[in-house]
């Protein structure tokens, strides 16, 4: 299924580039997700923390991943 | 919930305290607090030339508005304010302001606090520290 | 402690909280905490017209600014402002603006809460409630 | 020994008038003074606190009362 990858802060660095689309298997939770993206983007594992949010919510790693979905990166937050 | 109790904003331009603060005044208010985040000129020593605001700017949005709904409900005050600036802010300038009025001082002082401390852990906005010598983005790595 | 780190005022004359952020504000500061306080409409369900604040003067002052220092030497807080006005104040006007600012906000905060408990405790100011039926000395009588 | 009375607030309308000038026993502590007005003035009594300043600054009721000195009742505050 195709899905859409926005990255803020640093993680727009980490992974190269604000947007990316991707092809998942149909059924991936965000778990999975994080898992392949650290395996591509190493970097990303020496974050303090990572978030993600899918279609504007915060979602917990069992959250299934759905087609069309607008995946956010969300490094910690230091607004304010 | 009445949403004409809660103002969010998020814009690259200037805030104003005499903005949020009339926002939240009303005959029924005994007491207005607020808080107005600025730049400091330095952290952890080095200095600070300016900072740099990036927000997933709908979600950000959405985020803040339901800490204005949380607060609404948690503590007993009338209206709340919640301004935050993106873009390139230097030294002195302003990148967040909470105004909240209540009856009763107490309430007020504790919705203020807990909005600004909700924010800095929910809403999805990242600053960058530029330095003379560098730049960092905040809290992001140990 | 530098006695330009706090600002003191007793007037007749309408509040400024610009005026206040202004006086707090330096490069050093990370946060602005600032309390108003407005005169509500009601008190115990009675309408209330207008409020009447009279002050010993020289001891108001000296006691607001003895305020200013405590809470200088308690809290890691940069500077304070107290401005307090006297007279006739109609439904929204303000008595009182309390600003203090600092590195970081919890100090600023804690700060500004204490020195407007404070102030409702040790300066001598007293206020007049006036209703369309009558009129009473605020907390003066059980 | 001769001293002046202000009152503020409702101590005012108490003992009818903001200034008055009193003639003490010298050696006359706070407390004792206290007790003379709440005589003259048995208003004064129904006062949820009533504290006192010598010289602007607020005394305890041992403190002991001097020629000329400024005496202020402090009857509840109410600012802010």
């Amino acid at each position: 299924m195709k899905v859409k990858l926005l990255s803020f802060g640093i993680t727009k660095e980490m992974v190269g580039g604000f947007e990316k689309n991707m092809e998942l298997p149909s059924g991936t939770s965000v778990e999975s997700f994080l898992e392949i993206l650290k395996k591509e983007f190493p970097a990303l594992k020496k974050l303090t923390s990572l978030r993600v949010a899918v279609n504007e919510e915060y979602v917990e790693g069992s959250h299934e991943i759905m087609e069309r979905d607008e995946i956010v990166l969300v490094p910690p937050v230091s607004g304010g | 919930m009445e949403k004409n109790n809660i103002d969010i904003k998020l814009t690259q331009e200037i805030l104003s305290l005499d903005i949020c603060s009339a926002f939240v005044g009303a005959d029924d208010v005994g007491g207005i607090v607020s808080f107005v985040g600025t730049v400091r000129n330095q952290t952890k020593g080095k200095s600070v030339l300016k900072l740099d605001f990036e927000a997933y700017e709908p979600m950000a949005i959405s985020e803040m508005r339901k800490i204005g709904e949380q607060v609404l409900l948690k503590f007993e005050i009338k209206k709340i304010a919640i301004h935050h600036r993106t873009g390139t802010l230097k030294v002195g300038e302003v990148p967040v302001i909470i105004t909240a009025s209540s009856a009763h001082r107490k309430a007020a002082f504790e919705a203020c606090q807990f909005a600004i401390d909700t924010l800095k852990e929910t809403v999805p906005i990242w600053k960058k520290e530029i330095f003379e010598d560098g730049e960092i983005w905040v809290s992001a790595t140990p």
